[in-house]
């Protein structure tokens, strides 16, 4: 493979990387967040779900004013 | 690739584990789960399940092709 | 190396990741809630002994709950 | 070895949008961001960045070279 | 394989060090650790190898070979 | 390249892997000694600047501690 092709498949990768970690640091904040410890049945209930959409959105927020802190344009997502 | 997805759903695995077992079994007098932290486990995966299933469906929603944040 | 080869060998090596993390997680897990952080010796008394046996137990146990839900056929340790 | 840098980069980028959203957000009555979050959130950064340099001039001096602890 | 046990026992070592020091020093009037904060540290190393040990016991007995958790 | 050198590269990748991993315990750790959570500004002031020096001073001594407990020799940093 030429070398250029190897550093984009690099960089693709540590993308997706990036995206997966993001991820599930997100959905575990959001549990903490939103998600009550008594877990009387098993369902989420309308104020849970509502909740979770919402932080999902701030949650988004926030990656995008880091982003720009961080001076962005090198940061997927921007 | 596959690589890749079977590392994620075995990560995810053991979170569950870690978060649920943390989160319902606090007495060690008997070796053995109770029923009532059995039931307890069992909530928190369906739970965590369906609150990342949403999670899922919001992130791609907002986050679908290579969106800015703002 | 035959392209199934090496497929055992990622498959075996992703197990291997899979039960350091478990382990890891494990033993956090139980000394949380098994050791008093008082250290008032370096030794393990008795009560702590048969909390870290049954914390072990009851993690497993656990581990095993959480492989049927996820339809533990293609999980490790099933 | 730029993609280590590049991984590391990336890593802190988490780390810090999972730190400063944890310690700034906490209702969810709202689907953005007000403007006390908002604030926080910058200066949560900041003093994050600023820490980890000082952090980082620190461990450099002590651990210069391959200097042992002790 | 040495690659991995290396990789292992250094990540053991970084635990070790976060745990004990999270759990012993809580002061920062000085710049040296004091006796207490050092007796601390050096028990709280030892409780968890010995705990890392017993648990590593405890889960071959149940683990062994590929036994199923039920 | 022969073994050896790979070999080579690899420890030295391994060492890499364990500072960064230590510099981002050491940062999270006197992060959450040091500073205060209201953020009242983006300044660090003069008590936590000195919190922070002390810190890192005593993370590494415990570092020096543990190191030796483990029978140090094979340990990078002594």
């Amino acid at each position: 493979m030429p070398k250029g092709g190897e550093e984009a498949v690099n960089m693709a990768q540590q993308e997706m990387e990036f995206r997966v970690d993001m991820f599930s640091r997100l959905t575990a904040a959001c549990f903490e967040k939103c998600i009550g410890r008594s877990y009387k049945d098993s369902e989420l209930n309308v104020g849970e779900n509502s909740c979770i959409d919402r932080c999902v959105a701030k949650y988004w927020q926030v990656t995008g004013i880091v982003g720009q802190m961080l001076g962005g344009a090198q940061f997927p997502g921007k | 690739l596959e690589t890749v997805q079977m590392r994620d759903s075995l990560r995810l695995y053991n979170t569950l584990v870690e978060r649920c077992f943390n989160n319902c079994v606090d007495s060690f007098r008997r070796k053995t789960l109770d029923k009532t932290e059995e039931t307890c486990v069992k909530r928190c995966v369906e739970k965590f399940l369906k609150h990342t299933g949403r999670v899922s469906l919001r992130f791609q929603e907002i986050n679908g092709g290579l969106a800015t944040p703002d």
